[in-house]
């Protein structure tokens, strides 16, 4: 095992698959001098050439369009959208282009493109800057959407969305970039669609993505002598694996999503959905989801913060919950 | 002109080809409305025929093509099979997109046929991907992206031609300038009257030319492909033009009397027939030959759509995962 | 009353709303000289001439930012984007933009738009002219959501959206336009927020919107001898009658969601979620949502009817969700 | 030149504020940092002074000006409160925002200032708005809209230049040339090294001048200003400038030593204040005093930021619903 950073494990799962694959492109603002605002990758130009790291001009739809289009044509771009609010720019290319065009064409033409963005708050960029558009890329058919929350997932799953033979957003989080984490010396991948639990328990299964999962996992702590909570990171969203959170939820009968993006209309919801419709019998109380505040992300940091679950709120969710 | 007799004859028959083709699905359309089945947005091409048939005549099958909600013709010329772009315009499994794409999303990607689009100027971001790859496997393939001059006012195009001229891309675009998007006339959405200035302004040469002329247009796309092939990069290519019939199945003529007058004077079919008759390139008999072999095509492609097999409804789920 | 048209309701809102203040102007494609593809706009031009009826070329960003604009300054702009499909074309303008000025300015601005537009299936226009977006406008805070099924709601809903001081997505299905309903002679108004009850029962509440409350209407008189159906219309899903909704399920214990949007991560989740999180103690069975199969729409006549809830498969979902 | 005295040193007394807040701003930034506290995107806008003063000596308070990320120039020059922009960073509940919006959200409607953007681009159509009501409403009002270089490569600008030609709105298009976006050289972005091709191609003027000589930034501006207030039109100015400082706060310096030393050789700031001693227009003493009149200005807008009270977490939901 090596004990790497996030930022790290994405840029050694970009080289390792750009190695193996001639393929595999990089597309996307400031990644090549500079190797990515957020250093993903870095070192890739001097490694691979500006023929394989092509920095763009600030063109978001035309620069996901040639993705895609080049992915229709058979190479595997992997694309940068540096804010995934800037997603907003490049909707028609995501979701009525990338998502739809297998389908459209009665599955003859293929589109092998990950689209790695970067979502969530707290580095007080206001609004514009620290959104999470998970709910909206799984509501489209046709695009698979990753969120890791640690460096050996981040690797593995990046990895495999590289290989997949469809669109996939992969969703990072701005603040998990530093955050450290053990990963194997070897090759490994890990498999879209496979959930993976953080924390065993027994009381309440709390389903959480991304930097949320940690601070359950701190919140878990918190309470650990009132409740046994188990923590469950789906790490993909589309395909979910519902298996592994309905197993948990009948064995504690409670249930608690934490979101990042805003509690109405995110993709915790659907768990809900998805849970009662499944093993609504099974449930002792409540399914709850706890998120962000539905309103657009406050500048002024001590808003920023209360806006956003914290371990705290988290904590104070699952006693809720596990009432 | 310097092109053989056998090339210019497969020109004149792609055209009545293209121009056949919406009459029969307009027949099978009207069809669908007596079954009270509406079949969802027609769009004809009937009037742009030396478009499509004058640039595609320099791309081969391993070119591409991006094409746009009147693709109809893009297809034909660019080889696609008659019958099964039939076949699809009434949603059979033996449809050219297996009956899930439809009028506006034809796909042939086995010659380089890499589908319409619903959204106006949606194949024009998608068109540098094609080229890209090209580019990027050192191929002489070129990729050409069709589009009219309503979808010339959205930003993703400007945005298209900007990294096509950096990055100096193997991709033709070519503006379909029909004076109209849907109700809205070219003096409502261009302030400016021709495109190349344009072009121009991000670096790229652009060409202005008489679409209802296919050896015209012959001659320009033949100038912007063998630069694309050459490693020289993008032109932009306007051709003005003009579709005989309203927008769609559905939209009223809204187009004045004496306008459409004037364009149908300049029928682009009439205009090349006549002149390989007058320069003897082909005689009266061959052309009503040709006429009767293309309408036999049409013919058996209209039953082989009529007879084939609507998918089967527990097929809704294939095709969305690779 | 008098039985009209939707569209006929729609186009008698608009009217009266610019006679009554001058500050009301129409932004889109097509809806001059024709009237709108769907004729929603029919006689304005001639009966409020250019100025304040804006063809525009084909680009729904510039034309959607300049209604957020003029809306900053004081105009009340009532755009249409011809098919919620190509909302993806300006997402930036709606979603970063028209819904986050006034919380940015901390309430300097204010964005009085009416976004108009229409939406869902049913003519054979393929992926992309046949999806249903409420649910990504009913995520991102900062925007209301208008979603009318009778040409009573339309033109009611549509007065009040123009009046409102917030930009409201109004959002119509192109299969309703020709649909007759009865509106009073005198002018009236509907509150966003406030749920209808299109008809009242005693064992299962039916939540449904938009086209998909026709088709509940009808499974429900299908059912009628086996199962007493409350269907409840919220007419806007941000802001939403909870209240309403919340009163029914206490009454009937049982919850099934009719939306013709996507099941997955649609709408329908988010009322399972607050309605489980409200009165979870009172459902005798799990809450359902029925929604349409999660696929791009497929073109073929018979693929499409099948991805679409119909009168008989919401029946279906009756019996499943009052068993 | 015939600008009045009086006109010409309060251009210089904003050039200098500009310079003065970047610096206090860096420091209250640095401050939070010492406080482990990370106060979000800063934007310098060093060395760019000379074109929003330029640019907004023309406009009245009535008139709408539509920023940048890179916007407390622009605010500035626009007439904003200096101390409430300073809480603003700091998030206060004074701030010029509220606190809500930040350095990129600086809202002051009042004076017409209708907000920065966090989408590069994101402006450029929204600008069309303000410049619309003016002319929907016969106000002779004039919208200017800011965006960088980087920005140019967004499609919904030149969506935004579309409309503007076409419906003739008052809007004055100012792109600051400053030859880098973030890390990225203007070199690969712009295939052409003007603006003002595309302008023309829309059927506009395209103005190019020297962004780091506040005088000819005045005279183009003036001449842009004028056209849009008397009917005339839209107009683009590129103004070729440069910033002192790296793209923000956080992102290290990217751009080699050389091109950094020519462009501050050429720093507006001297140069406008050289050129004013030189004909006498102030003299040595009055400069000075100038200076020492900003700088006190300055602290106390730093000390004011420092002493105001944040918003109470009670209040998330305030502001969201008019
Ligand atoms: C983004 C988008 N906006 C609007 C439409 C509706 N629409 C379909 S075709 C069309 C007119 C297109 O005009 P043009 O590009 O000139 O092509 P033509 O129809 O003349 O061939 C419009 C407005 C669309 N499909 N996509
Ligand atoms: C749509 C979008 N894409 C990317 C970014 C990230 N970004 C912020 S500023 C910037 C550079 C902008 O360059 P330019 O327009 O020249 O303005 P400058 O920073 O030079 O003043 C980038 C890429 C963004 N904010 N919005
Ligand atoms: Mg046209
Ligand atoms: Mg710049």
């Amino acid at each position: 095992m090596r004990n790497v950073t996030f930022v790290r494990a994405l840029n050694e799962a970009i080289a390792e698959e750009m190695e193996r694959d001639e393929s595999v492109v990089l597309i996307g603002e400031d990644i090549a001098d500079c190797g990515g605002v957020f250093g993903v990758t870095a070192g890739m130009l001097s490694r691979f050439g500006r023929e394989r790291v092509r920095q763009t001009p600030i063109s978001e739809a035309a620069f996901t369009g040639l993705a895609v289009g080049a992915a229709m044509a058979g190479l595997r771009p992997v694309s940068e959208i540096m804010y995934v609010d800037f997603a907003t720019t490049c909707m028609d290319q995501i979701l009525n282009q990338a998502a739809k065009l297998r389908y459209m064409s009665g599955g003859q033409v293929s589109v092998p493109l990950v689209i790695r963005t970067q979502q969530g708050g707290g580095t007080c960029e206001a609004a514009q800057h620290s959104q999470n558009f998970e709910a909206i890329f799984a509501h489209v058919p046709g695009l698979k959407v990753a969120i890791p929350a640690t460096p050996y997932d981040a690797k593995g799953l990046l990895k495999s969305a590289i290989r997949d033979d469809n669109p996939v957003m992969f969703l990072e989080h701005k603040l998990l970039y530093e955050e450290k984490g053990d990963i194997p010396r070897e090759e490994y991948l890990i498999p879209l669609g496979e959930a993976d639990v953080k924390r065993e328990g027994e009381d309440l299964t709390v389903v959480a993505t991304s930097l949320m999962v940690h601070r359950a996992l701190q919140a878990a702590e918190a309470v650990a002598d009132e409740i046994s909570v188990e923590v469950i990171d789906p790490r993909t969203l589309v395909p979910l694996d519902l298996e592994a959170i309905v197993a948990s939820v009948r064995k504690t009968g409670r249930l608690l999503v934490v979101q990042e993006a805003w509690t109405s209309g995110g993709f915790g919801s659907e768990i809900v959905r998805r849970v009662v419709d499944e093993c609504f019998e099974a449930l002792k109380a409540p399914p709850r989801v706890h998120g962000s505040a539905d309103v657009p992300m406050p500048f002024s940091p001590p808003l920023e913060q209360a806006v956003v679950p914290s371990a705290e709120t988290i904590a104070e969710a699952m006693r809720t919950a596990a009432a | 002109m310097d092109i053989g007799r056998d090339e210019l004859r497969e020109m004149l028959r792609l055209m009545i080809t293209i121009r056949r083709f919406e009459l029969k699905a307009q027949e099978l359309f009207e069809e669908g409305l007596a079954r009270g089945q509406f079949l969802g947005a027609l769009h004809s091409y009937e009037g742009q025929e030396a478009v499509a048939v004058g640039v595609c005549a320099h791309l081969r099958e391993d070119d591409y093509v991006l094409s746009s909600h009147r693709g109809h013709g893009h297809a034909i010329a660019k080889g696609a099979e008659v019958r099964r772009m039939m076949a699809e315009l009434l949603g059979k499994e033996t449809g050219i997109s297996r009956g899930r794409g439809g009028s506006m999303h034809m796909f042939a990607p086995g010659i380089g046929l890499m589908g319409g689009n619903g959204i106006v100027g949606g194949g024009t971001p998608l068109a540098l991907g094609p080229a890209f790859a090209a580019q990027y496997r050192g191929t002489d393939q070129v990729t050409v992206c069709f589009f009219g001059e309503g979808a010339a006012a959205q930003g993703v195009f400007h945005e298209s031609l900007n990294l096509a001229s950096l990055w100096e891309l193997p991709v033709i675009y070519v503006c379909e300038n029909n004076l109209w998007a849907a109700t809205t006339p070219i003096a409502d959405a261009w302030p400016v009257q021709d495109l190349a200035p344009r072009a121009e302004a991000f670096g790229m040469p652009g060409l202005t030319v008489d679409g209802n002329d296919v050896l015209a247009v012959h001659e320009a796309a033949g100038e912007a492909v063998d630069r694309a092939r050459g490693g020289g990069g993008p032109t932009l290519v306007e051709a003005k033009t003009y579709r005989h019939r309203p927008h769609c199945m559905v939209i009223p003529e809204h187009r004045d009397e004496e306008e459409r007058e004037k364009w149908h004077a300049r029928d682009p079919i009439p205009r090349f027939e006549g002149r390989l008759l007058e320069q003897g390139v082909l005689s009266d008999i061959e052309v009503a030959d040709l006429r009767t072999e293309i309408d036999a095509e049409l013919e058996e492609a209209a039953d082989f759509a009529r007879e084939s097999e609507l998918p089967g409804t527990e097929t809704i789920h294939e095709h969305l995962w690779a």
